[in-house]
């Protein structure tokens, strides 16, 4: 306890050193105040570590604020999972901030990154901690102020205006649902601890279920609820965004974990809600990404698609639950937050060099980079590593879990209930669409930014990161290969023994059969390798305006889904004489259409501002109408009453 | 218990309080206003003195005393300054409601007080103080209506003046508040309206004007 | 004995600055130096009733009753007063620069400057005696007073659109306060029918709560309601609100939307008090739910287009005030605490943003969002003010109003699931609303070069007075808060 | 490390290496009888990898490491990827090595690479061909992994070498739903091997190569790897279909004559289905990249029906 209460105060202490000095720009506080996270952060990957091996859970009640509540803290081994997961991201990401924050603005205002940065993390890390509802609530909504003041970060563009608001509300209406579900819960069991309670009935589980769902499900990006997160990811500072895929809306998917598994008592027709949830998320999500030419858009999609693998290991979870196959539902849980810790490895790794790239080009339109290996090879290198994972490629980390959950699809077969298995084959039909797609969508963007000639001025122009821009994501690029090469080892340090290859042994022969390879083209090439203009049909030498692009890369592919993406015609015509004979000017466009902006969104958002402009014209009158508005409601009043009564 | 007589000089003066409240709604010409509102606030005056007579209630006649001297005298007195400073002296814009619909809404108003009334009160009071309980906050009522469907400010202040009468007239019948608390409530009517006046001055007044009359109000906040 | 040393205390130093002015200027005094002075008398003036309210607290044995019962003092009233007394210091510690750069602006007239100070003092006292008093037909009065006392604030900058908002306020909250008396009145005669001898005094209607007649408490209450709810905003009644709040000189709006307002619903939780021990309080209950949720729902709605910061900020104020009726009107023990709680971060949140707001107006001439660019570069104090303000009034933690409005709702779960759900949607429409001023107004680019206007410290050490106040009352909440409250409910008979 | 598996590791790797090369010389040759031309030699591609070998590396000025490690990774994937598929003997032990999602992700692998590779050079065949590559891996997926999870069904497992050894033991070629996905599987493999329908191996048209396109700009030594990974993928994908349908002859012990023979019975079911896999190519028509749809469907359908049969049966 006394270590992480060490963490903590050395977390605030950062933020308190920064904010002493906000109005100076000394590089060297923040270089310090970030070194203090950093200590933080590493204290807490031990500590975390410790308790998810020895299995000891710890137990502090902190303040009794006011009559009935107080904070109390319980990290078990799935709170210090969680916690492991925050901080390994927090150091890598203050290791890169040590330059980024630096490099990518100017001003003073880089110091008040540095203590908001610190709050949205120890808010999350308290979240994660957190054993009763109250203290969850308040920590999610500082979650949620400081990364909505982060977002915020480059408030002077356009962009970031409307983000802005699109974020705060949604991640408003997620700490509705979670205020109705933890008003639900306490209102039926008298208290805010987190912990299963007979007094909860099935349907009040129920109810609390779905506001709960509902309100991580928004903070984790489920589709439908989802479009904030490509919005909010793109226009707030790499580092921040690598902090929001990586982490925070993990945090929600720990809600979900933590009050699914350890409060409620979950019902098969959940475990299906959320397997279904979960599949349109990871497959809307990766054909969304396929679409998607900003970088950082692309990534945020791709979380989309994550979470939604992480779902699916959690409805499996329930759903085999239900039917009493523990061993399955074990294998599905242990995917699903296997899969969480690698995504948050791998995303942040993907956001960071990422950010580097953005920072070094000047855009995020993968159509102006390219070539950027030659200019940038070790980010590339790293970038590669994060894409190869994220395409659940062996060895790294992101096959592994996705090669659990598969497992777990495939054992679908002992559930005796045929209409069950028949879902669970046409989610893992869909679920195999999404992985295959993601390889594809990745293939896209490595090749695309990094390989063959630069598309731009400023690509070609782009210089390597500094080198603390390089360690941490280079961290996280080690324990992509690590976690994935050792996975089988690690599940048995942690005392599982998941039915799953031995990594380790594939990895060692692939390093066997690289030697003998190696040997023959050396003793053949001599190591010697001649370099020549691309062959160009014997046209002149190509240049980037020949190149496949982006769009052209992903064509097929959208053709193939052309029924999602659905488009809209745009015909203007212009006439000189009013018989429309002699053709003016015009216009046509087709675009495709935001789906979920333009049907869901906006005619509520519409409806709501026809409300409010209506509401609102009824007050902007004079002084007459006002008293009427009194007179009517004295007279409904004194009818009411006297009718009433 | 009461003296017959006096119910009907009761009932007769409420007819002609029902009446002036009528007039009130449709005259135009801000003289007459004032005189009317004068009238109206005798007749209030002589209710209570009726009542005095009948129960003995001192406060009841220093209550009439009171509204003879504030309401009959010093208000229309000071409205009708303020009408020869700001020369207004007509008030024909009519708002939501023609004299016409505002008269029959008020009919309206009466018996939605009685039906509602009639149900809390029904076994708590006899049938005159139930009556002038039901006047009074129909009056109320329609001076609201006054306020509502008359344009100038000085016609408001009289509409204001007109609801306040019915809340008198409410107190008289139903339980009359002690003295001193009647005296502050009639002390802030007069500054209400000396504050309307100014202000209704202000509305149809240039910046200086205003000034310069803000300063004569300051003078008299020194005083 | 103690409410006279406060008549006494204030006429004593009127005595003293107006002796200074005698002696010191002799009638040639420049309009600074007036300004001073003036400006000096309001602050020892609200120095001396803080100080005395403080003494009360803690010397006497509450409750004082004083004057034939007309006057006392109980837990409740020395909270509000407490409140009340510490807006107005600062009030008055920002109008040493404020009303100083209002008289450079030319907005307000050197001889408008002892209307404005005497009104503003007047006002002060006004409020603390309402808050004062026992006896509810003073209490109206008082309450009546305020409103005059206001207008005339508001119309001090004499210009046109204040004496339309001026009248507006007038009109709109006498009409109201009127049927209030028909209330007062019915409640007396309810008393002198029950009792014998009427009464109006609130601790002799405690006592005498449960033996009142319901229907009849429910008439008068209803009547008494119309009244106060004017006074607090409450829609249908809070349409004098927003006008008057921008129209006034920043230090009066704090002033309004951190006292006077909380005055109206003062006299619901009284009157509700006495409700709780008889048998309309179900009745009453739903009354004050039903107000509260329309106020929310129309203050949401009405905040989105809003373009004018003061507005905006007035409409939140509605907001408030309905979920503070809401939390009212539940009727538990813990609801009240946290209304309660509610009442004191609600002022000083408002006070910290209209204080701000001023500075705002100050610098670039307008309320309206659109016309502040580059705010956080020109004035940055004052647009975290506003900021930090508004995600407050959002009830984002750790500031207070994050405390106090979950456990409102946790309070109206219990009683009814779906009005939670609606009270949420709401909600959720005002933070977005929020939101959307924050965005609008703080995120444009600067525009052509524009001098900062420099704030004078007295402008700026409210600001962060109020801002260490807020975060100040979460941390005392856990220390010592919670017991005053907890002695404050038990003394309305929850 | 048990002998058997040590024992396995290098008789599965050389045998697929020795004989990948001459399946793909035979269905040329079968394609090449079938348009009554006399084709190159059975054992051409065998001189042509020698040759490869001794050419020297030309790459694009355009180019960067990953145009140089993808031949590697090719093969080394491609070899790992082997070992999940016994070829002639069934090892004891096999420390995960089987599992049948390692073994497609293992072919992913070098999938991708091969695709980086096309991108690098900068030439428009190259994103051409990797575009459509992906895009056909991407839309197959469902396909493959359908058809996989109906063998783990039907046979219990999802290690290839265990549902060899129970196709072995049990009745294969007369379980109807086992020849529902050997068609399946047939699919795949045409497929996967970029063969007609889906591709054409022999043109090196811009309107129909695919893989052809990723590999233009490899030269040298690092072609042949690539070609040479290519037809590892060739064999390994016809044993799934061989041992899964007709797995007689495959060993279980560890003498050298059951090897002998499972090597001898393999290379003659091979031949038998490279046979096969020649006429089907020369009587099929080329299909448009977007008409893949139902070939697909078809195999999907198949396998589902499979799943069905065994779900409701």
């Amino acid at each position: 306890m006394l270590l992480f209460a060490i963490g903590v105060g050395l977390c605030l202490l950062s933020a308190l050193v920064t904010l002493c000095f906000v109005s100076r720009n000394n590089p060297q506080v923040r270089k310090a105040a970030l070194w203090l996270t950093i200590a933080a952060g590493l204290i807490f990957i031990f500590q975390s570590v410790r308790i998810a091996l020895t299995d000891q859970s710890l137990n502090y009640t902190f303040t009794q604020i006011a009559p009935q509540l107080q904070f109390t803290f319980l990290i078990d081994r799935l709170a210090a999972f969680f916690i492991l997961i925050v901080s390994i991201v927090t150091v890598t990401v203050a290791i890169y901030s040590l330059r980024y924050v630096e490099v990518s603005t100017s001003g003073t205002r880089r110091n008040l990154f540095i203590p908001l940065m610190n709050i949205f993390i120890l808010s999350m890390l308290f979240f994660v901690a957190s054993a009763n509802s109250f203290a969850q609530l308040l920590c999610w909504e500082l979650m949620s102020l400081s990364s909505f003041i982060l977002v915020m970060y480059h408030y002077e563009k356009e962009e970031t205006r409307k983000t802005g608001i699109f974020y705060f509300i949604m991640t408003q209406m997620s700490t509705i649902f979670l205020m109705l579900g933890f008003i639900l819960m306490y209102n039926a069991t008298g208290s805010f601890a987190i912990a299963a309670s007979p007094f909860l009935t099935a349907g009040t589980n129920t109810l609390i279920f779905i506001f709960l769902f509902c309100g991580f499900g928004i903070k984790a990006g489920i589709i439908p609820f989802h479009k904030w997160l490509p919005y909010a990811h793109s226009s707030s500072p790499s580092n921040i965004s690598a902090l929001m895929s990586g982490v925070m809306i993990k945090v929600a998917i720990y809600g979900m974990v933590r009050y699914v598994i350890f409060v409620l008592d979950p019902q098969l027709w959940w475990g299906i809600l959320i397997l279904i949830a979960g599949t349109i998320s990871a497959l809307l999500g990766v054909i969304y990404a396929l679409k998607e030419h900003d970088i950082k858009r692309l990534l945020a999609y791709h979380s989309i698609e994550n979470i939604g693998i992480i779902l699916i290991g959690l409805g499996l979870y329930i759903i085999f639950d239900s039917y009493g196959l523990s061993d399955l539902a074990f294998l599905s849980l242990a995917a699903s937050l296997f899969h969480t810790l690698n995504h948050a490895i791998f995303k942040s790794l993907l956001f960071l060099t990422a950010g580097s790239v953005v920072e070094e080009t000047g855009t995020r339109d993968i159509e102006k980079m390219g070539g950027l290996v030659k200019t940038m090879p070790f980010t590339a290198a790293l970038f590669l590593i994060g894409a190869l994972s994220i395409s659940a490629l062996p060895p790294f980390n992101g096959f592994v879990s996705e090669l659990m959950i598969f497992q777990a699809f495939f054992s679908a077969f002992s559930i005796p209930n045929p209409y069950v298995v028949i879902l669970l084959i046409i989610c893992l039909s869909l679920f195999a669409l999404t992985s295959a797609l993601a390889a594809a969508c990745f293939v896209k963007a490595f090749g695309i930014i990094f390989l063959a000639m630069p598309r731009s001025e400023k690509a070609q122009h782009a210089h390597e990161v500094p080198r603390a821009m390089l360690i941490g994501p280079g961290i996280l690029a080690f324990l992509c290969i690590g976690l994935g090469v050792f996975s089988f080892q690690i599940f048995g340090w942690l005392g599982f023994k998941p039915p799953m290859p031995n990594l380790l042994w594939v990895f060692l022969t692939l390093i066997i059969f690289l030697i003998p390879t190696l040997i023959v083209m050396r003793k053949t090439t001599g190591g010697k390798i001649r370099r020549s203009g691309t062959w160009s049909c014997g046209l002149p030498a190509p240049d980037s305006q020949t190149e496949y692009t982006a769009s052209g890369f992903s064509e097929p592919i959208l053709t193939f889904f052309k029924p999602i993406y659905k488009t809209d015609k745009i015909l203007i015509r212009n006439f000189w004489d009013k018989y429309d004979s002699t053709f003016k000017n015009g216009q046509a466009e087709i675009k495709v259409m935001k789906i979920f902006e333009e049907r869901i969104y906006m005619p509520i958002a519409n409806c709501v501002r026809y409300l409010s402009q209506k509401v609102s014209g009824a007050q902007n009158v004079d002084l007459d109408t006002f008293i009427l508005y009194s007179f009517i409601t004295v007279i409904i009043l004194v009818l009411a009453v006297g009718w009433i009564l | 218990m009461m003296n017959p007589t006096s119910i009907l000089l009761i009932k007769v003066l409420f007819v002609f309080i029902l009446g002036t409240a009528a007039l009130i709604i449709m005259q135009k010409s801000l003289a007459s206003l004032f005189s009317l509102y004068s009238v109206q606030s005798l007749l209030m005056a002589v209710v209570s003195l009726v009542l005095f007579k009948e129960t003995g209630s001192y406060v009841l006649l220093s209550l009439a005393i009171l509204t003879v001297i504030t309401k009959v005298v010093i208000i229309p007195y000071m409205l009708n300054k303020v009408r020869k400073d700001s020369g207004i002296h007509r008030d024909s814009e009519f708002r939501y409601l023609t004299p016409v619909s505002a008269i029959l809404v008020g009919i309206a108003l009466i018996f939605v007080s009685y039906s509602s009334f009639y149900r809390v009160f029904q076994l708590s009071q006899d049938n005159l103080f139930f009556l002038g309980a039901v006047i009074g906050v129909s009056l109320a009522l329609l001076g609201m209506l006054v306020i509502i469907s008359r344009k100038k400010i000085v016609t408001k202040a009289v509409g204001y003046l007109m609801m306040e009468n019915g809340v008198l007239l409410f107190g008289l019948f139903i339980a009359e508040l002690p003295f001193i608390i009647e005296l502050f409530i009639i002390v802030d009517l007069v500054i209400f309206i000396l504050l309307a006046a100014v202000l209704s001055m202000g509305i149809d007044s240039t910046e200086e004007d205003l000034t310069r009359k803000l300063n004569n109000l300051t003078k008299w906040f020194k005083q | 004995m103690i409410f006279l040393a406060y008549i006494i205390s204030g006429l004593l130093l009127l005595g003293i600055v107006a002796a200074i002015m005698k002696w010191r200027f002799k009638g040639e005094q420049t309009a600074v130096s007036r300004s001073n002075l003036l400006n000096f008398f309001t602050l020892g003036h609200a120095g001396i009733y803080l100080i005395l309210t403080l003494l009360a607290l803690i010397r006497l044995p509450l409750p004082v009753l004083a004057f034939n019962n007309y006057l006392f003092m109980d837990p409740l009233a020395i909270y509000e007063v407490l409140i009340a007394e510490t807006i107005f210091l600062l009030a008055a510690v920002y109008g040493h620069g404020y009303i100083k750069n209002l008289l450079d602006r030319r907005v307000i007239k050197v001889e408008s400057l002892e209307l404005f100070y005497g009104s503003f003092n007047l006002l002060m006292v006004m409020v603390v005696f309402s808050f004062f008093s026992n006896n509810l037909a003073l209490f109206w009065i008082l309450l009546e007073l305020t409103t005059i006392l206001s207008a005339v604030l508001i119309v001090t900058l004499s210009a046109r659109e204040n004496v339309i908002a001026a009248l507006k306020y007038v009109f709109i909250a006498s009409t109201a306060m009127l049927f209030s008396v028909i209330g007062l009145i019915i409640l007396f005669a309810t008393t002198k029918q029950t009792s014998g001898s009427g009464t109006l005094n609130w601790t002799e209607l405690m006592v005498m709560a449960n033996s009142l007649p319901p229907s009849l408490f429910i008439f008068a209450f209803v009547f008494c309601f119309i009244g106060f709810a004017s006074k607090s905003g409450i829609v249908p009644f809070h349409t004098w609100l927003p006008q008057a709040y921008a129209k006034a000189p920043s230090m009066v709006t704090a002033v309004f939307s951190a006292v006077l307002i909380n005055s109206g619903i003062y006299g619901i939780i009284r009157l509700y008090a006495v409700a709780h021990h008889n048998g309309a309080w179900h009745t009453v209950s739903i009354i004050l739910i039903v107000f509260g949720v329309l106020s929310i729902a129309i203050a949401a709605f009405s905040m989105l287009p809003r373009t004018n910061l003061k507005k905006l900020i007035g409409f939140s104020s509605i907001e408030h005030m309905g979920l503070i009726l809401i939390g009212t009107g539940l009727g538990a023990p813990v609801a009240l605490f946290w209304t309660l709680y509610h009442i004191l971060s609600h002022s000083l949140i408002k006070a910290l943003l209209f204080l701000s707001a001023g500075i705002l107006k100050n610098q670039f001439e307008s309320n309206y969002l659109q016309d502040m660019p580059a705010a956080l570069k020109l004035q940055p104090l004052a647009t975290w003010g506003v900021i930090l303000g508004t995600l407050a009034v959002v009830g984002m933690p750790p500031f207070p109003m994050f405390f106090s409005k979950l456990f409102i709702l946790v309070q109206l779960g219990a009683f009814s699931l779906p009005l939670l759900i609606i009270v949420l949607i709401f909600l959720l429409i005002v933070a977005g609303a929020l939101a959307y001023l924050l965005i609008r107004a703080f995120t444009q680019p600067p525009a052509d070069i524009v001098k900062p206007y420099r704030a004078d410290w007295s402008m700026k050490l409210p600001i962060i007075v109020l801002f260490v106040g807020i975060i100040g009352i979460v941390v005392y909440l856990s220390t010592g808060l919670s017991g005053i409250l907890n002695t404050i409910t038990a003394s309305l008979g929850f | 490390m048990t002998t058997s598996l040590l024992e396995y590791f290098f008789i599965n790797t050389f045998f697929v290496l020795l004989v990948s090369p001459l399946f793909m010389g035979l269905i040329k040759k079968v394609k090449a009888h079938m348009q009554g031309r006399r084709g190159p030699p059975l054992l051409q591609m065998y001189y042509q990898l020698l040759k490869l070998f001794k050419k020297e590396t030309v790459v694009s000025l355009n180019s960067s490491f990953v145009t140089l490690i993808a031949p590697y990774i090719n093969i080394i994937f491609m070899l790992a990827a082997s070992l999940c598929v016994p070829l002639v003997f069934i090892p004891t032990a096999n420390f995960g090595f089987g599992n049948v999602i390692l073994f497609l992700y293992l072919m992913v692998m070098a999938k991708i690479f091969m695709a980086f590779g096309g991108l690098d050079a900068g030439s428009s065949f190259g994103g051409m061909g990797s575009s459509r590559e992906m895009t056909i891996s991407a839309i197959f997926e469902p396909v493959v992994i359908i058809v996989v999870s109906a063998l783990a069904f039907v046979l219990k497992t999802f290690n290839i070498h265990e549902m060899f050894a129970a196709t072995l033991v049990g009745p294969s070629l007369t379980n109807a739903a086992l020849v529902l996905t050997g068609v399946a599987l047939f699919i795949i493999l045409i497929t996967e091997t970029s063969r007609v329908p889906v591709d054409n191996p022999e043109t090196h048209l811009e309107l129909t190569m695919v893989h052809e396109a990723m590999i233009l700009e490899s030269s040298g030594p690092n072609l042949a790897l690539m070609e040479l990974s290519h037809a590892i993928k060739n064999t390994l994908l016809m044993a799934m279909l061989i041992n899964i349908l007709i797995p007689w002859g495959l060993a279980v012990t560890l003498t050298p004559i059951s090897w002998l023979i499972g090597m001898l019975a393999f290379l003659f079911k091979g031949i038998v289905l490279a046979v096969i896999m020649g006429v089907f190519e020369s009587v099929t028509a080329k299909s448009r990249l977007f008409g893949l749809r139902t070939f697909f469907i078809l195999a999907f359908s198949l396998a589902f029906v499979t799943i069905m049969f065994e779900l409701l049966v």
